[in-house]
């Protein structure tokens, strides 16, 4: 049954729609897409995204009069095999709706984003019938997050992380034949099998916790484990945790699985965005606040989650400052973020954690987005700028006429480009302020958030980690701290570089605003931004985040608000601005100029290679296991097994037994004479007994006539003789 | 009150003839006819069992055979309709081989 | 000899001398009339038995439809007259064969070790609307599959007549 | 054997012949005055008043006609096929009530011949071997055109046995008995028509492709086959044809009646009045039920259905046969499957829910939908052939 008839004030029983809704949109597009223009694929799926946001909020609204107390909603019996029972049931409570409505939320205001970028994305790419899979996958991206935060198991919500990653997988190999700068190769889609790599080792770990649960509790439903792990020995417990800490890195991003997500900026920026900042990176801090009950059990589980999310916050934090693409400075902004996260839950701050992810959701999309602006705005502003010198218009006339322009652009968009422009190098950019400054306004929002100025949502997130932080774990405070500072040092530098000083690049120069239907949702997250801090104000009687998760999580804490800690990562954070002003702000830089950190050496340019991870990895992991796979395949299969064994031992023993003892005795002189003569017999009979094969189907009936007399008459005889 | 006796003689009578047919007539079509009356000479049988012990099997099995016989007597036409337009000719002594 | 009894014993001589009548007129249309009217006979003697809905069935079926089919491909085709016996040393075997097995037969039943019973006189449950539903209930409960499957039989010799007889396209 | 049983019988059949030789009669006076007035004509109006006295003076001619009997004829066929065809036209009535039972001379008579539960399928299995009479007379006769009627009519005739044959289906089932007096009593509330009249509509279409009546007259199309399977008779055997035309006529709307309009019962709105065949009438101080209204609401019904059919021949152009055939196959067989299907569906549903409205609403409805679904269909598969051609 679909719905749920005894559930408790009514809305409970739309919980399965949150699935169903995005696979609507998905297969509405998916079956009758082609038929439809972009406006319309886009509407369908940005109202499948929105109406499952609705139903989030009805299901919140349900679960908020209803304290919390909430049964699972089941829709199905899934599998039922032997002890192992798992049900496609919904579980909610106030996380999962809070996970829903973030979700939903920031995924339908990316949908419509994505209406104006992909419109002009497909087309500066050259393929504007990928305008339509780019939705689906976008939907059933909303689908498999809604399973992986309403699933009511270990499993389910496995089937959901599996799903994301597909999407994930299949969104970074969005345009799998082409590398970010549309030249023909392999690389983007490289780094969607980088990313679906990655995940795997992570998901092997989730997996075998998810086989360990099952194996001493004998369920996968969250409160029957949690309730079981309270006798089990400490030591499952932290197995358990672990393994789960290794699926967390994999899917969010942290050391030492990171790797995946600066390379998925190859996806389309509204994927970055919605996926690679805002919800799906944030499924390991979902799932660890989910078992928070497990991990209370682990204090050194904790320890390693704090310690690990700890060493992210700081090291993807400085790798940032030495990026000079403006995707990947925020992509590693990403992982450090995710790194604030990570220890806040491990430390048991699992409401600061949530915090954080909620506000975090809001101003990395709004940056995502943003910068998909300043990408796109660089595109149209190189394309205006060649046009303009292929045609001697001026770029306001052409505006004018964006539509067949746009047509313009499908018919010789390819002959255009002789140079190699990329959009997305901040050393292209500069001075954009002036061409783009509603973008530039929502980037300095976003911007704000993120380096945690009061009164922006990132100040009051951020300060609940760190004050958390400075109680439990000064050591880590500090390091948290520092992370803090580089982040607002990496975000000065970015936006000092990309939207003050002058143009660098004649693209730059000639960049323009984006359409109200990407910048309108980019208001509402910069909304969010400034006013999302208010979720979880430190006062006393405020604090509606803790109070609401409470249904949840049971225990939670409410600090006030410490204002040496907010006093500190403030004077932080000013003083890093204060520096990147020094640095780029104050003598902006000029085209074709080095870095000024480049100063630093061997310390910058370390930090621009990313601490050469990749390579260590390449060393440590990829050279070794190609050597090995070499050896095995060369040595052991080619020359021992194939080249000796098969052919020599194998292959002679056959032929022996085959040539000479098979063939020539047995079968040529046994059995071949003895068939032979055996045939010869047949024939001679068969000669006789063909004439009655004669063609006349009557005198086969007459056969069948006599055969049925002489059974009769055999009947007979034998009854008369008894 | 008839022996049942009497009734599956009369059946083997009527099946006998039937099988007759298929032996001495050459016309397919008569054949044909000559396969109905066999198996209405089971049907017969099969009715006079069902009535003789009271059971409805043998009924329904009828009604199986009838609507079979529909078929098959649907399917037969159309091939001497069809051997016919080929060959002008439906001696079933003549239509020997398979080539049309 | 009882009512029921002369009854047979008429109608059993007219089933088998259609029969024959069927078996040896040389006109095939005649042939097709004697099997109508064997046909006929054997729905009486359904009818005896305490089986009226399968009597009507085999008029509708067989004598309705089926031999009005036979009646017409055999005067489409015009095929009347096919000389049936002029030999008749060959069908010397088959009279034989035949003779016997209808000898055998008869002796089998006679010499039964015991006796197959006698058939009551069923008119009382001919009329009896249950007889009808007990049939209906039998055939789509426990015989439903048979049922369904006779159905796909028909669909498919439906379509196989069809193609057979369907005109070719001109050109091939 | 009861004598008086055997009585009773005799007496009744008697009835159902004359009744049927005499509406024979009547009919063809009435078909010539109604064609006549519908084609602005009077009809015969010279033998006695209204004409009345026609049909007898048609009778005497064709008794005293010359019978010729063409040379290569099948004699004995030729002679049969005639009777073949009047025979089935006759006992085909004998389950069709036109009453129910009366108490008199102190014995209760039921008002038909015969109330067998296999009712229905008697009428189907009659109907089917009618066929019989007609296409042994078109061979019979060794005559080209008299050949093609019968072979034609064969072929007609089995179609459209299958159209008619699902309608039975429909009717069975809403009556839920075989037995025809059942299925009457079971429209004492709704006529079936109104329950099902998409099948009532294939009904009368069906038979009227049966009784081989315009625009289903192919066998005996004129303008192609002169006369038709009956080109070679004359006199009394071709009486005999005419006759059997005409009782299949009169049969078929009893059929018709029985099973879509209610039979013998009351129209509807005269239930529960004293004109119900219900009613108990009070005449000097007697009660009697009033069960001789029942054969004069069975005789209004016919006479109505038979005007239809001539009011068909009236106004409608003769199909072509192969649009017949398709027709037949095409359109009227869907449609009867469907009619079949429906009506069931809404009793399963009637039973399932409980709710009358199923059969009252629902199917008919979903009747009538399919009915014009099926018009729109042919409409436009006639339209295009139009272009196809032209």
């Amino acid at each position: 049954m679909l719905f749920n008839e005894s559930a408790p004030l009514g809305f409970f029983y739309l919980a399965p729609w949150i699935v169903f809704l995005p696979l609507l949109g998905l297969f509405t597009n998916l079956i009758f897409g082609s038929r439809f223009s972009e406006r319309v694929i886009g509407t369908v799926a940005s109202l499948a995204s929105g109406l499952t946001f609705a139903v989030s909020a009805l299901l919140a609204y349900a679960v908020s009069i209803n304290h919390g107390e909430v049964p699972s909603q089941k829709l199905a019996e899934w599998i039922s095999i032997g002890p192992l029972s798992v049900d496609w049931a919904f579980r909610l409570d106030s996380l999962s709706t809070t996970m829903m409505l973030v979700v939903s939320g920031v995924g339908t205001l990316i949908h419509i984003y994505a209406i104006g970028y992909m419109h002009e994305d497909v087309r500066f790419k050259n393929d504007p019938s990928r305008f339509r899979s780019f939705f689906i996958y976008l939907n059933l991206f909303i689908a498999a997050m809604m399973i992986l935060v309403g699933g009511d198991s270990y499993l389910m919500l496995f089937v959901g992380w599996e799903g994301v990653g597909l999407c994930s997988f299949l969104l970074i190999g969005f345009w799998y034949e082409m590398d970010t700068l549309a030249r023909p190769s392999w690389a983007n889609s490289d780094a969607a099998k980088k990313a679906m790599i990655a995940n795997r080792i992570g998901d092997f770990g989730f997996l075998i916790a998810v086989f360990l649960m099952f194996v001493h509790f004998g369920t996968l439903q969250f409160d029957a484990v949690f309730e079981a792990a309270h006798h089990a020995s400490s030591a499952t417990i932290t197995a358990i945790t672990l393994f789960l800490l290794v699926g967390v890195a994999g899917k969010s991003a942290q050391i030492p699985l990171y790797v995946w997500l600066p390379d998925a900026m190859a996806g389309p920026t509204p994927v970055s965005a919605l996926i690679h900042a805002a919800t799906m990176v944030t499924a390991g801090v979902y799932l660890i606040t989910r078992s928070a009950d497990l991990y209370m059990l682990a204090p050194a589980a904790q320890n390693v989650v704090v310690i690990t999310g700890a060493a992210t916050a700081l090291f993807a934090a400085t790798i940032a400052v030495g990026q000079y693409d403006i995707k990947k400075v925020l992509a590693y902004s990403t992982i450090s973020q995710l790194g604030f996260m990570v220890a806040a839950v491990g430390m048991g701050a699992y409401v600061a954690g949530m915090f954080h992810l909620i506000t975090h959701a809001f101003f990395k999309a709004l940056l995502f987005l943003s910068a998909g602006s300043v990408i796109l705005g660089l595109e149209r502003g190189h394309h205006h700028a060649a046009h303009a010198h292929a045609e001697k218009k001026p770029v306001r006339g052409l505006k004018k006429k964006k539509d067949e322009h746009d047509h313009a652009h499908d018919a010789h968009h390819a002959a255009e480009h002789h140079e190699v422009f990329d959009p997305g190098d901040m050393r292209n950019m500069g001075g954009l302020r002036k061409t783009m400054p509603v973008t530039f306004w929502l980037y300095m929002i976003g911007t704000l958030a993120l380096a945690g100025i009061f009164p922006f949502a990132g100040f009051w997130s951020k300060d609940e980690i760190l004050l958390d932080a400075s109680l439990h774990f000064p050591a880590v405070y500090w390091v948290l701290t520092l992370a803090a500072f580089f982040t607002a040092f990496y975000m000065g530098r970015q936006v000092w570089m990309v939207f003050f000083g002058e143009p660098r690049h004649e693209a730059a120069a000639h960049a323009e605003e984006s359409p109200k239907v990407m910048t309108v949702p980019l208001m509402v997250l910069a909304a969010l931004s400034i006013l999302g801090g208010a979720l979880n104000l430190p006062f006393e009687g405020f604090h509606n985040l803790g109070h609401w998760l409470e249904h949840t999580l049971h225990e939670v804490e409410s600090l006030p608000l410490d204002l040496t800690v907010a006093g500190i990562s403030t004077a932080f954070a000013l003083t890093a601005i204060l520096i990147s002003w020094l640095i780029y702000g104050r003598k902006p830089l000029v085209k074709d100029q080095k870095d000024p950190l480049s100063v630093l050496g061997g310390l910058f340019q370390s930090m621009t290679d990313k601490w050469y991870v990749d390579e260590i990895y390449q060393f440590l992991i990829v050279t070794p296991f190609s050597k090995l796979s070499q050896f095995l395949s060369d040595v052991i299969d080619g020359k021992f097994w194939h080249d000796w064994f098969h052919d020599t031992v194998l292959a002679g023993t056959y032929n022996w037994v085959s040539v000479t003892a098979l063939s020539e005795y047995a079968d040529r002189r046994g059995i071949d004479t003895f068939f032979n003569s055996w045939g010869d017999v047949t024939q001679w009979f068969s000669a006789r007994l063909r004439t009655i094969q004669n063609g006349f189907v009557r005198s086969y009936a007459l056969s069948v006539f006599l055969g049925v007399v002489v059974i009769i008459g055999y009947l007979l005889i034998r009854q008369t003789i008894r | 009150m008839v022996p049942l006796n009497y009734y599956i003689i009369l059946s083997a009578i009527l099946f006998t003839i039937g099988a007759l047919g298929v032996l001495i007539r050459r016309n397919p079509l008569i054949i044909f006819m000559s396969i109905e009356l066999m198996l209405n000479a089971a049907n017969l049988a099969l009715i006079a069992f069902s009535s003789a012990f009271n059971e409805l099997d043998g009924q329904i099995f009828v009604f199986f055979v009838i609507a079979v016989a529909a078929a098959e007597v649907a399917v037969g036409l159309a091939l001497i309709v069809q051997i016919f337009k080929s060959r002008h000719n439906i001696n079933v002594d003549e239509i020997n081989q398979l080539k049309g | 000899m009882t009512i029921d009894l002369f009854l047979f014993l008429v109608l059993a001589l007219v089933s088998i001398g259609t029969a024959l009548g069927m078996l040896l007129s040389r006109n095939a249309v005649y042939s097709a009339l004697f099997l109508v009217l064997n046909l006929g006979a054997v729905a009486i003697f359904f009818l005896l038995l305490g089986a009226p809905f399968i009597a009507m069935a085999q008029i509708t079926v067989y004598a309705g439809a089926i031999m009005v089919l036979f009646l017409f491909v055999i005067m489409l085709l015009g095929t009347e007259e096919i000389p049936g016996m002029q030999n008749w040393k060959k069908f010397i075997i088959p009279a034989v064969l035949a003779g016997a097995l209808i000898l055998e037969s008869i002796y089998l039943l006679t010499s039964a070790s015991r006796p197959l019973g006698l058939i009551a006189n069923p008119s009382e449950s001919v009329n009896t609307a249950q007889a009808m539903r007990d049939l209906g209930e039998l055939l789509f409960d426990q015989y439903l599959l048979p049922f369904e499957v006779t159905s796909i039989l028909l669909l498919v010799a439906m379509v196989g007549a069809i193609v057979l007889s369907k005109p070719e396209k001109a050109g091939k | 054997m009861d004598w008086a049983l055997a009585l009773e019988w005799l007496v009744k059949s008697l009835v159902i012949i004359f009744a049927l030789l005499g509406g024979f009669a009547y009919t063809t006076w009435y078909e010539r005055r109604a064609l006549a007035r519908l084609q602005v004509r009077v009809g015969p109006n010279r033998a006695g008043p209204f004409g009345l006295l026609q049909p007898i003076a048609d009778a005497l001619k064709l008794i005293f006609k010359e019978e010729l009997t063409p040379p290569g004829a099948f004699k004995l066929v030729f002679f049969l096929a005639p009777i073949m065809t009047l025979v089935p036209s006759i006992i085909i009535a004998a389950v069709i009530p036109w009453g129910r039972t009366v108490t008199m001379f102190g014995r209760e008579i039921n008002l038909y011949l015969a109330d067998v539960n296999v009712g229905i399928i008697y009428l189907m299995s009659v109907t089917s071997i009618a066929v019989y009479g007609i296409v042994l007379a078109g061979w019979a006769s060794n005559s080209k055109y008299a050949m093609l009627g019968g072979l034609r009519s064969a072929a007609q005739m089995v179609s459209y046995e299958l159209s008619l044959g699902l309608t039975f289906v429909a009717a069975i089932l809403l009556g839920n008995s075989m037995s025809l007096v059942d299925i009457v009593e079971a429209q004492t509330t709704y006529w079936f028509a109104l329950i099902q009249p998409l099948g009532a509509l294939i009904f009368l279409t069906a038979t009227l492709a049966e009784v081989n009546r315009a625009p289903f007259d192919m066998p005996e199309a004129e303008q192609e086959l002169t006369a038709g399977f009956h080109t070679e008779y004359s006199g009394m055997k071709f009486a005999l044809f005419f006759m059997a035309e005409y009782q299949k006529m009169i049969v078929v709307s009893m059929m018709a009646a029985t099973l879509f309009f209610g039979g013998y019962r009351e129209f509807w709105f005269l239930r529960d009045t004293l004109l119900s065949v219900d009613a108990t009438w009070l005449i000097s101080g007697h009660q009697f039920t009033a069960w001789f209204l029942a054969p004069l609401y069975l005789f209004i019904k016919v006479v109505g259905l038979l005007f239809l059919m001539i009011w068909v021949r009236a106004t409608w152009p003769r199909f072509r046969y192969d649009r017949l055939m398709a027709f037949g196959w095409k359109v009227m067989l869907p449609l009867s499957l469907a009619v079949v299907f429906i009506t069931a569906t809404g009793i399963l549903l009637e039973i399932t829910t409980g709710q009358v409205m199923w059969l009252t609403v629902g199917v008919p409805a979903v009747s009538i939908f399919v009915g014009l679904i099926a018009v729109v269909f042919v409409y436009r598969s006639l339209w295009r052939k139009y272009y196809e051609t032209v």
